[in-house]
């Protein structure tokens, strides 16, 4: 499943001088992308334009692009969202930012009963190709609702694509592609990684899958699969349990909606165990939907029960305790050591 | 006392109820026979409602909204756009609609329970019907805002109802379009109801037009009866949108002579007497008095006109019901360009239970 | 777990005549009996007053308590959502209504942002008892945005409670315990069923609780858990299964949130296999929790691989085909068999 | 031209940046030692504010907002209020705030991460900061409609900004005030940003006070840097709302003197130049000419009032350094008023986490 990540490496040296750079850097560096490459992307949202919006994803853009093409909006995430239902369903590509994850729940309306079915309810007429950036997590020390991972509302809305890059490789391929998708996209980007490291993207234009996991390290006794920033946690936890003599495979799923479930299944066939790690609350986060596919599928394979190490089943508590709140590299190694215990 | 600032909203009558002249006519609309068009696809809209509400009530429909009382409304703002615009209608402006190009058939798959309804034969542009009040009028903004950035010629012209203009995203649409200056024309249809909630339980403004103010557009409310008073504010607001100078709200007052949908009792809330005084301003025989007494229009040419709706509307009823339903893989296949593997698999089930 | 529907019926003989009722009927009734019991308690929505509701739900209500405490509402859902959080917060218990499920998506928000971190917030300074009420579900023949099930959205929410009824009794006795709840419930009307039995139903104010689920057929071979209207085409079902010798027992879960697994468990425990029926799209509904559940916790218990029956992962169509995307009787059946074949 | 409606929107000032009166002070505010207590708490509030930065600045301190430059705003708010009143803040007004019985240590706490900030000291009815723009409006005109059911005496009174002013959430709070005639005070506070963006890149209206206008409701704008017509403005829009007769939009302009939080920096968007125009209308000046010329006022007292402020702050400070964290079971234990078994269960797991 990394065959994609490998072919966009094997393709790096067409582009000039590739830099090394962050996950919020690749952002901009797709956005730019594409429009250059395509007339009808254009950005909107708060404080995108020449403040180059709060994250610095839109940095420059306005100067390169104009104002016609990097929009401020007023301060309304419902005007947002509307406009850009509008823009889409009209020919345009646009591209709008949601400040913070908690800011988004007044877009819920268009992107459920507008975004989403735009091109079932009028048979093809009139389609919605958008993609809507939303800063997403917690464990940045922000002020209330600048936190929230609540991926979970989204994926089970028909119609939609949901996904998360947790690498600066796979958030430029990943953006390029949320961009030229013919039908809408909710693209969270997990803040708290946005500068965790840089890595080496080259500006090739080329876009990454929509519908595929990484497999991020190879293993053979557990399965952990993750997204967006508990990719960190995970890794580190695979290694400390390497440390102990257990061998974890870590996928990242990257899109959530539509979920490449082979690839998971593949990996629980070898390992016969899974661990699911997510930061949203535990009950009915998109883990449920994970663990429900391999209580259907994959039942045979599993030597132990399926562990989810997650968010507890309450809102993200301010910063002084958030690190309490999150899922930590010991709860995954202890999750992955039950596994271990129970077959 | 200083001012911070000063308001005057203009109210447009031209013909009264009786169909007498009330004041000069615009010089646009002085021809009384151009306006005959406007008054057979008035009576056209009437005789389909009609035959539509009859279907419903044998069974042979859904739930239909019908349009009864708001033709001039309707059908004013219809012939007041051009293939360059985007219309974004509400659930009940089918004589717009129709001078757009939408069939009567495609309405009533749409209310029959048939997504096809949507795909107009007429303006692809369009918006479809919507059902979620005044999102369309936020969507419009948005097609402005593509037009405005585009340089396109056009305007975008979203209808919604009285009610529908306490929705945060009628409030929203105009904030747009005064913060981007952009060709969108907002037509509030004031019928006096949002189903059982008069104009008045709505919000503590004296008209709806004023609502405009918020977002300092050009307000106007107009005798929505009144066809002619229909096409000058229409012209007046496509004017300043094409002109660049930004977007309008229109208040047009008409009334719900009908029932909210065939789903509804208005008994159970509404004034007989109400209705009855509101008959007293249909908009079809004031159009009929004026332009008979302009002499382009005369019994026997309605007579005439009547059978030949009637023939017409037919023919689209008989169209409709003779559309055999979707296949059940209509469901899946236009949800993505291209579909999930998940979902083809889902697809393939589906069709497995239908014995395909 | 019937304990509580056995007790209630015990108290019937409390009640003058208690007469059999729909559970649409059962509603007004709860809300006329909590309205005398305790005038904090307001009703407000679209329609709600002289018209009596969409539904009829409120029907009599404002000519018997009056407009002060039946408020129509501006046809906004944001507004009714604002203002229900906004008296809910300040002492009231008003009792909100969502004319149709399609139409709750602009009071995320404030069901989300506020009403459910209320509480937690201020630290218990300011509470949000509030019920919102949403005529929930398809198979009506109803227009489009009419006949969503989107209870998925509110059950990965913490601070909320998610309730659905499927009977006239429950609905009594869950509806006056979510208005006479401290905190916010959103309380999901199955309406395909509102008039589709009566059932005698005392009116003596007993409330039932919010956290248990409701075996309503006991079995052997097979456990079939459900909620809302499909209720009904599982019980059709189980008897179905019943005349080709298989023993299924059949659990309403009534409350999503906080989900009664201990009933659950306790039944595939014993009939070794489960079978998940819901209106919703598959993917991430709140059937995943309980599939995700039973790979947690029930692993050593399944003897076959859980099966979802649910809609597609489509939106539901408008009417002409929509029973063809509700889960059908055979599609229960079809399912249960294959537990049955694979164990 | 017949019209439909026509309208005028008060502008008020009193006191012109150079301290001298403008107008004829309203009656009620004419008494200067009265103003005495209101102008030290602008110092005060000043005081803490600088104290709070530089708290951020050292690291002991989360993202913070300033109130810097809006001080004859919010505290010309927190006076007009009383005990029976609800008070909707968004998240800097501490002035009004202050006047209301919360501490300063609240605050810190809440900037510092700690959501007992939120457990006022003060007013236990008053909403907690509100981070999603806006919504506190409308949360106020639930609270106001609570009071007017219950024939309750007080009103409610929320706070936005100009870009606040753009929210649905604002535009619901007064359209719902309109049409139940509610007890409500949206005070719009202008001060020229939302962040990177300007006032007039949010509306096309000329004033955000004729927004009212779209719900029916009062409107007024106000000089927000001149706490005599502050005062005045929401003594009218109290009386008009325990009078009964319904909500007012007021429009307070001012100016962010500081960056919009700590974690912004305005000189990527904005023009120093006008800054230092705005800092020629800063509140406490002019207040302090007024007052040292009506002779309430001198040097001494402000040296010896500023050490007190200093002094008082640091103990504020000090309190909330030494607030020791809450302990894990603080993020399940305010959740639910009945706390479900399985949180029960995370919780000891969670405990457990920490050996406990
Ligand atoms: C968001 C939303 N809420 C509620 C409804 C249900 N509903 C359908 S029409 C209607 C009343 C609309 O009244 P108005 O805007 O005056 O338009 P009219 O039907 O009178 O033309 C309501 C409440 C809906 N369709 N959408
Ligand atoms: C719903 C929502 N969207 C975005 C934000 C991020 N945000 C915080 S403050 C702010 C600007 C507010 O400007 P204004 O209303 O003028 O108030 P001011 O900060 O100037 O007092 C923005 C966009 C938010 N807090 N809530
Ligand atoms: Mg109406
Ligand atoms: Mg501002």
């Amino acid at each position: 499943m990394n065959a994609a990540a490998d072919s966009k490496a094997t393709t790096m040296q067409d582009a000039k001088a590739p830099a090394a750079i962050t996950l919020i850097e690749a952002i901009t560096q797709a956005l730019a992308y594409e429009m250059r490459n395509d007339p009808s992307v254009l950005v909107l949202g708060e404080d995108v334009g020449v403040n180059g919006g709060v994250f610095r994803a839109t940095a420059g853009l306005s100067a390169q692009f104009g104002p016609e093409r990097v929009l401020d909006t007023p301060l309304d995430e419902t005007t947002i969202a509307g406009l850009t239902v509008g823009l889409a369903s009209q020919g345009m590509k646009p591209v709008a930012e949601a400040q913070f994850d908690g800011f988004m729940y007044p877009m819920v309306d268009f992107i459920v009963s507008h975004a989403a079915r735009m091109r079932y309810r009028t048979r093809g007429r009139l389609t919605c190709p958008m993609v809507l950036r939303v800063p997403w997590g917690g464990g940045i020390r922000a002020p209330e609702h600048h936190s929230e991972a609540n991926e979970a509302i989204f994926t089970n809305v028909p119609g939609l694509r949901v996904v998360m890059p947790s690498s600066p490789q796979r958030a430029y391929g990943m953006l390029l592609a949320a961009i030229r998708e013919p039908d809408p996209v909710i693209f969270f980007e997990p803040k708290r990684i946005y500068r965790q490291y840089k890595e080496v993207v080259a500006d090739d234009g080329e876009a990454l899958p929509l519908d595929v996991c990484y497999t991020l390290r190879d293993g053979t006794d557990v399965t952990l699969v993750t997204w967006g920033a508990q990719v960190k946690e995970t890794l580190e936890a695979a290694e400390k349990l390497e440390k102990e003599g257990i061998s974890a495979e870590v996928i990242d799923v990257a899109t959530l909606r539509p979920l490449d479930f082979a690839t998971i299944a593949e990996s629980v066939s070898r390992t016969g165990r899974c661990v699911i790690v997510h930061e949203a609350p535990k009950t009915a986060g998109f883990g449920a939907e994970i663990a429900a596919r391999l209580a259907e599928e994959s039942m045979y394979d599993l030597v132990a029960p399926v562990e989810r190490v997650t968010g507890y089943d309450t809102h993200i508590p301010l910063f002084r305790l958030e690190m309490k709140y999150l899922p930590s590299v010991d709860r995954v190694v202890a999750a992955a050591k039950r596994a271990m215990a129970a077959s | 006392m200083a001012l911070a600032a000063s308001f005057e909203i203009e109210y447009l009558q031209y013909l009264a109820p009786d169909g007498t002249a009330v004041a000069e006519l615009p010089e646009a609309f002085r021809d009384p026979a151009a306006l005959l068009p406007l008054f057979k696809q008035m009576l056209f809209v009437r005789v389909f409602d009609g035959k539509a509400i009859a279907l419903q009530r044998t069974g042979k429909l859904g739930t239909y909204a019908a349009s009864l009382g708001h033709e001039a409304t309707h059908v004013g703002i219809g012939a007041s756009m051009g293939p360059d615009d985007v219309f974004a209608p509400s659930y009940r402006e089918y004589g717009a609609q129709f001078m757009r190009g939408v069939q009567p058939r495609e309405v009533l798959m749409y209310w029959g329970g048939d997504e096809r309804g949507n795909d107009f034969s007429g303006m692809k542009q369009d918006y479809p019907w919507c059902v979620p009040i005044s999102t369309q009028c936020l969507m419009a903004a948005g097609a402005a805002l593509s037009m405005k950035l585009r340089k396109q010629p056009g305007m975008a012209v979203a209808c919604c109802g009285d009610g529908g203009s306490s929705k945060t995203d009628f409030y929203a649409a105009l904030n747009s379009a005064g913060a981007y200056t952009l060709p969108l024309v907002l037509c509030v249809i004031n019928n006096g109801w949002a189903i059982s909630v008069p104009r008045k339980a709505q919000t503590g403004a004296e008209t709806l037009a004023q609502k405009g103010l918020a977002g300092g557009l050009h307000c106007l409310q107009v005798d929505g009866n009144d066809l002619i008073a229909v096409l000058e504010a229409m012209r007046r607001a496509s004017e300043r949108a094409r002109n660049g100078e930004g977007g309008s709200v229109i208040e047009f007052m008409t009334y719900r002579l009908h029932d909210h949908t065939t789903a509804d009792d208005a008994r159970r809330y509404r004034d007989e007497a109400e209705v009855k005084d509101a008959w007293t301003r249909d908009p079809i025989p004031r159009l009929r008095t004026y332009l008979t007494a302009q002499g382009v229009w005369n019994e026997d040419m309605e007579k005439a006109w009547a059978d030949e709706c009637a023939a017409k509307v037919d023919v689209e009823i008989n169209a409709y019901l003779e559309t055999p339903v979707q296949p059940v893989e209509a469901m899946f296949d236009y949800l993505y360009a291209d579909m999930p593997a998940d979902l083809q698999h889902q697809r393939a089930q589906a069709l497995a239970r239908e014995g395909r």
